[in-house]
């Protein structure tokens, strides 16, 4: 059901110009390269899924490399790509860093180049469809104050050290919290995104503080972990929130069992970078940025939330 | 006899020795625990202390697996993915059946099956156990992502979760498993012929060739035994969850290692033992609970727990300096 | 008993890759009999016997145990068709005890449940067992704590306590003493007399005319001859096995010794040393005789900066000096020919070169860079010098046999050319002509005015080439004498404690 | 003599088992090579091979520390983390003083100075290689995170930028160093001094100490080159990249003890080499690119992966079954 034509609907501030578009003559022609960051966790899972489904549905060729959150895995994996003959190339970075001679070894080879989610500064691309992860824990940090009423003990589950994912989430965050004099953060530890993880350090941060009201994690996965901590514990009332909007994160939700989520919506993010990555190929003009959807998800809109990531 | 009578004193003098040797890391725990008990007061409390042990359970029961196979100078990197890949098929049979008892078999017999195999390639292939279970962990890794497509698998029956979330009295159940397991196996190394013969293997295996001893039965049977505590983890874990993911158990296997070798096991074989491995597990536990509770800066918690490790062996070396 | 034929090899042909090892072999063994397989190293008698217990298995030719033909394809085979063998390398557990090492591979036959491990149980089976035949052992020792030679009677007890028909003992006494030697003789009498048929591949001549009924004569591979041991005297035996009379078994020696080159005055060593002094001078072979474990080996290790000493001198051309390592000790011209070959001997996945290189790198490069040309015509030199049989200075020498391992282990100290030469069992499994060489070898050394300490448990060979001897009973020196007044009753009195300390001088 | 006539035969056959047995796998990885090429036109291409000798460039680096290391039969977990810290140190130094050699200086120099402390803990306190570089592993990460404040560092100094993007003739230069360090290192292997101790102490370290061989220097030696070329690894990725991020190097230590083992050295000393290892380095290296160039899904890339290395290992088995 999903048609790619909705994608612009009903998410806020994109600015996809060519809906419908991808039909192009010579989609089957064209050769797709995806290197994605990671595939370890469910929100990236969708969106090579998503990405997957779209090219299958336009009837183009796709190759996915997994960088496996390693930056030297992905150059490599660009640099097969470029090998196997991609006319473009999506790139999903593993850090803000370090991927400008991966883009500059696929300019030097005709190879058009998209990036998805961060920024790479000085490179040389099409179009960049991007979020800003301050930005991201920014807005999660306050909706926890806000849901909190602008004060109380909190403490941050941080996600892998040294990621400018982890890095980012928690500067935006730390920033939304200096508005809030009356917050406390007892504690930032680090889970490594990691679920398994989030229980443990939950569990950890539950024995040291006798009072928490709140969680605020960088994402979903962490923030389940943590779910299965408080309630084991039976220290109910706590606030929980979350980043990535996966759908496991949506149906606690939808249950109450976490407060809310800052949402990219995957399956929309894999499915547009392939749709734009055809108007690359195809010559069409395209805006050199394209904000991707984001949005915080909370109780109120968990239910279309939901509905869009069918 | 000259000897006898000249033995027992150095006999005596040996099992003492022994003792401070095994024991020694135990005082470092100890050590360890006090000063966290002085830096925070939560550190020492019952619910802090059940909390660790519950924590340590799946590494702590992963670690027994590793110490048998690490005992015939074998080694089992596929740990991990076992955990990864059992805890979804365990989650995922339990809700396809509707009956969490045939998923957590499911769950133990993947474990197990994989074992088992590396356990056929190490000893009837002869292949380098290093080798054979990276290549099986690497494969497993992949095969739990085609298994579950890359999601988590939500699994709320509760009789599933009562594994990872119950309890019999105070004391979680994944206590009561970590320590079955732990004497369970304390008793199968000590007392059955089986444990005699894991130790004979790691001491010389050549020798256990030449005494007409089964090894590559024996062996073999000691990776199944990994893979299968493996999958137990793999169910512990997913109950704890009431959740799989594919990422679940992504380097327990060196976790679990460091905590088998830090207990005086040696990677050469034949000497060490379980007891050993669990005062690894606790002081690996301990350290990472202890920083979580005195709020230690995530930057800083690698410096400090590398640091703590290397000054742990460094003061176990010291302890142990004449028995070398 | 009736002499009932136990087992029968024909046609026994076994190569190691081009290496013809066992060419149509045949060897037969009796009910009751202890037949000696004799031949020079590296002749294949190991090879043989490995191919009748399971660990090799043969190219072509027939076995037959007790009239039936079988395959033997591993060492459980062979325990199920009654075949215990000894082996020429010890192959015990050393974090286990004596216990344990004994009854490795049939604690069932120890205990009553099949599952379930009894240490307690296998103690006091070893108990009586050693009990039975006399051997002093605690069945609680660790075997890593034990001496060498405490090692080779528990590997003894383990094949006896197999209960097997036929039992095959590769150089049993090799690390044994002949007070120990005469309790395995009894042991083997014991079991003579119960059908068992032994047997029994020894360097020693004079054990083969005591012990053995039959003699089988193996020369390259191949039998060159066989019989009842009264057809064969040691001359005889010798002149088939090496192909020649030996003539001047031991060197004559009309040396003077010089000044004192290393002086020790009231060495200790916790319970192993107990105040040792001695002296040995340049150009003398000094002998030093002892039971298992009165202290040769450790006062050798201690010298050569191998083990601690807790107090005591050691003076080095009257210079006092701290010798707390190998290397410092190398430096000071000592050599250490080491008694456990295996352990402490051989970089076994190497080859002969290299073996023989590794202690004289120095030497043999220039800027850290080696001088491989030079040390292969070195590898050569000792290969030829010490007869070293085999088929490549690169080949492992894990695929030597023992007693050309042994000369290995000699040829890598010799280059070192050292000024005191200290050598711990040199002799041990090697064959008698080779011994001989060897003998004249030390002696040559003396001759040149180096140093020579040789610790050996066999009298016979210390009475043979040494001009003094020292006698250790307990970690103490307790007596010094001189060639002329030594014999074999005097050494075995001072070294059994039966007779009190004479005078040391100093 | 009657050795020297049967000596000629049987030393070239051993020599030709040996040939064999090294490049057994050597044979595996033209077969390996063969299959990718007949399903991929653009694999068997001078670009595409280029290509791959870079990209293995880094681990190859590290490999050879690691073959070094375990040849010795100790093994070195630190190098991942040392390729964090080093690569953080020199192009932090890089651009504080402007001079790229000084920071290339300061990136080996860290390397070195991590292994040397390894090597010392190693030799001079006894302690167990395993135990020592994990916590080493543990604490340098965490250093790297507190040098860099988790953030990545970029360098643009072309000459630093040469080091991992530039080219002699049609080579990328840090092939140029791969090739350089593996013929240094065969050489060193071979005909030093140094590399005989290094493999008569693997061989058989007890033996090495009687011998009078200064086995603690030598060991520590090792340790000291594994680092250091481990800081070389950090330079050529850093370059490579123009950037150094503080999780560089993240698990490289395994890539790199597999590749050492698939070449054949024993984990427990004394045998093998870095001609094998070269080719397990290659092995990998072809299999990953090759996935990547024939399209397999990325879930099933480990699949393929693990399954490939473990018919690779038995192969080897089978082509060497006499020679155990
Ligand atoms: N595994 C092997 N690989 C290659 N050659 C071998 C192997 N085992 C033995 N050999 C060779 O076979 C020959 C016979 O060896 P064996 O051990 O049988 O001699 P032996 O008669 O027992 O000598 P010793 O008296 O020295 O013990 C030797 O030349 C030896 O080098
Ligand atoms: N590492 C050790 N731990 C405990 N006891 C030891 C150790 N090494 C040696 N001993 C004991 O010290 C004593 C002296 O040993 P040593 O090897 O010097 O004897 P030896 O006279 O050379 O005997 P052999 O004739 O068997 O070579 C022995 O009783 C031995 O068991
Ligand atoms: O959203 C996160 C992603 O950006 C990071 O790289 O990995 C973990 C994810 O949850
Ligand atoms: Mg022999
Ligand atoms: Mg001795």
């Amino acid at each position: 059901n999903s048609s790619n034509q909705n994608a612009g609907s009903n998410s806020n501030g994109n600015g996809t110009e060519a809906e419908g578009g991808n039909q192009a003559a010579g989609t089957d022609s064209v050769k797709i390269g995806y290197v994605i960051n990671t595939l370890n966790n469910p929100f990236f899972v969708s969106v090579k899924d998503s990405a997957e489904k779209e090219a299958e549905e336009v009837g183009t060729k796709l190759s996915v490399v997994n960088a496996n959150n390693d930056i030297a895995t992905q150059l490599s994996g660009v640099e097969d790509l470029i090998q196997q003959g991609i006319d473009v190339l999506i790139l999903d970075p593993v850090d803000s860093a370090g991927a400008l001679p991966a883009i500059q070894a696929a300019n030097d080879a005709g190879v058009k180049v998209i990036t998805t989610g961060r920024m790479v500064e000085g490179a040389e691309i099409v179009t960049h469809l991007g979020y800003n992860e301050v930005k991201h824990g920014k807005e999660a940090g306050w909706f926890l104050a806000e849901a909190l009423g602008g004060s109380g003990k909190i403490v941050e589950l941080q996600g892998v050290m040294g990621t400018s994912t982890a890095q980012e989430r928690s500067q935006g965050f730390q920033e939304a919290m200096a508005d809030y004099p009356d917050i406390e953060i007892l504690s930032s530890q680090s889970a490594n995104f990691d679920r398994a993880e989030g229980l443990t350090v939950m569990e950890n941060l539950l024995q040291a503080h006798s009072e928490i009201d709140g969680v605020y994690a960088a994402n979903d996965e962490m923030a389940l972990g943590a779910l299965q901590a408080i309630e084991a514990a039976n220290r109910n009332g706590i606030v929980i929130v979350g980043n990535d909007g996966t759908i496991d994160a949506f149906h606690a939700i939808q249950e109450g069992r976490i407060a809310g989520t800052m949402a990219i919506y995957p399956n929309q993010y894999g499915e547009k970078a392939i749709q734009i990555a055809l108007q690359v190929a195809n010559g069409e003009n395209v805006k050199e940025l394209i904000e991707l959807p984001s949005i915080f998800v909370s109780e109120e809109n968990v239910e279309e939330a939901l509905s869009m990531q069918e | 006899m000259t000897t006898s009578a000249a033995a027992s004193p150095a006999n005596r003098a040996s099992k003492y020795l022994q003792f401070i040797q095994t024991y020694g890391m135990l005082l470092i725990l100890l050590l360890v625990v006090a000063i966290f008990s002085l830096l925070s007061s939560n550190f020492l409390t019952t619910g802090n202390l059940i909390n660790i042990l519950r924590q340590v359970s799946i590494v702590g029961i992963i670690a027994v697996g590793q110490t048998l196979v690490i005992l015939t100078a074998g080694i089992d990197l596929s740990v991990g993915s076992i955990v990864g890949l059992s805890g979804a098929v365990s989650a995922s049979v339990t809700l396809g059946t509707g009956n969490p008892l045939i998923g957590i078999a499911a769950g133990l017999l993947t474990g197990a099956v994989i074992g088992l195999f590396n356990g056929v390639m190490v000893s009837y292939f002869k292949l380098t156990p290093f080798i054979v279970t990276l290549a099986t962990m690497t494969a497993v890794s992949g095969i739990t992502l085609v298994y579950t497509n890359g999601n988590p698998i939500i699994v709320s029956d509760p009789v599933y979760k009562f594994i990872g979330q119950g309890y019999i009295g105070p004391i979680p159940f994944p206590v009561v498993l970590l320590v079955v397991v732990y004497v369970l196996f304390f008793f199968i190394l000590r007392k059955t012929v089986h444990g005699h013969y894991i130790y004979s293997i790691g001491g010389n295996e050549k020798a256990s060739v030449l005494a007409g001893i089964p090894v590559k039965k024996h062996k073999m049977i000691v990776y199944t035994v990994s893979g299968l505590l493996a999958g137990l983890a793999a169910v512990i874990l997913s109950a704890r969850l009431s959740a799989a993911t594919p990422v679940a158990g992504t380097g327990y296997e060196l976790d679990a290692i460091a905590a088998v070798i830090l207990g005086g096991t040696s990677l050469f074989g034949g000497k060490g033992g379980v007891g050993g491995t669990l005062i690894g597990v606790l002081l690996l536990g301990v350290l990472t609970t202890g920083m979580n509770l005195i709020n230690v800066s995530p930057f800083y918690q690698d410096v400090v727990k590398g640091a703590i490790v290397l000054v742990a062996v460094l003061l176990d070396r010291f302890i142990n300096a004449d028995t070398q | 008993m009736s002499e009932a034929e136990l087992l029968r090899m024909d046609d026994i042909c076994k190569s190691f890759g081009p290496n013809v090892i066992l060419k149509d072999v045949h060897f037969t063994l009796l009910s009751g009999q202890v037949h000696a397989l004799l031949g020079a190293n590296g002749a294949g008698k190991s090879t043989l016997m490995k191919i009748i217990s399971g660990v090799y298995t043969l190219d072509s030719g027939s076995v037959t145990v007790q009239g039936k033909q079988v395959s033997i394809q591993s060492p459980a085979d062979a325990k199920r068709h009654g075949i215990s063998i000894i082996h020429q390398e010890l192959s015990l557990v050393p974090e286990m005890t004596v216990a344990e090492n004994i009854y490795l591979g049939k604690e069932a036959s120890a205990n009553a449940a099949g599952m379930f491990f009894s240490k307690g149980r296998l103690e006091a089976c070893t108990e009586k067992l050693l009990g039975k035949y006399g051997i002093p052992l605690d069945p609680r020792a660790r075997v890593r704590d034990l001496s060498i030679g405490h090692q080779q009677l528990v590997e003894i007890m383990k094949a006896v306590s197999d209960e097997s028909n036929i039992l095959i003992m590769d150089e049993p006494t090799a690390t044994l003493t002949t007070g120990e030697t005469e309790q395995l003789f009894t042991v083997i009498r014991s079991l003579k007399d119960k059908g068992i048929g032994m047997v029994y591949i020894s360097h020693r001549l004079d054990e083969i005319q005591e012990i053995c009924d039959y003699v089988s004569i193996l020369k390259d591979g191949r039998n060159t001859a066989e019989g009842p041991i009264r057809d064969f005297s040691s001359e005889k035996i010798i002149e088939h096995m090496i192909g020649k009379q030996l003539e001047h078994y031991y060197p004559s020696s009309d040396r003077v010794p010089g000044q004192p080159v290393l002086e020790l005055s009231k060495v200790t060593k916790g319970h192993v040393l107990n105040q040792v002094s001695l002296q040995l001078r340049s150009g003398e072979v000094l002998g030093l005789f002892g039971l298992l474990g009165a202290g040769q080996t450790e006062l050798l290790k201690v010298v050569f900066g191998a083990e601690e000493y807790d107090e005591g001198e050691i003076r080095i051309q009257n210079q006092a000096v701290r010798l707390d390592s190998p290397a410092k000790a190398k430096a000071h011209g000592i050599a250490l020919v080491t008694e456990n070959r295996k352990e402490e001997g051989l970089v076994l996945e190497q080859g002969t070169a290299s073996n023989i290189a590794l202690a004289s790198m120095r030497r043999l490069s220039r800027w850290g860079i080696k001088k491989d040309g030079r040390i292969r015509s070195v590898a050569n030199h000792y290969v030829e010098a010490l007869n070293i049989k085999l088929s490549s200075i690169r080949e492992p020498v894990k695929n030597l046999s023992g007693g050309n391992q042994q000369k290995a282990i000699l040829g890598k100290w010799l280059y070192t050319e050292p000024n005191i030469v200290l050598l711990s069992e040199p002799t041990r499994g090697i064959d008698i002509g080779a011994r001989s060489e060897i003998y004249h070898l030390l002696s040559d050394l003396a001759d040149q005015g180096r140093a020579v300490m040789v610790a050996s448990s066999d009298a016979d060979e210390i009475l043979g080439m040494c001009d003094r001897i020292l006698v250790m009973f307990n970690g103490n020196v307790i007596a010094e004498l001189k060639r002329e007044e030594a014999n074999e009753e005097l050494l075995m009195e001072y070294a059994s404690g039966a007779r009190e300390k004479k005078e040391v001088k100093q």
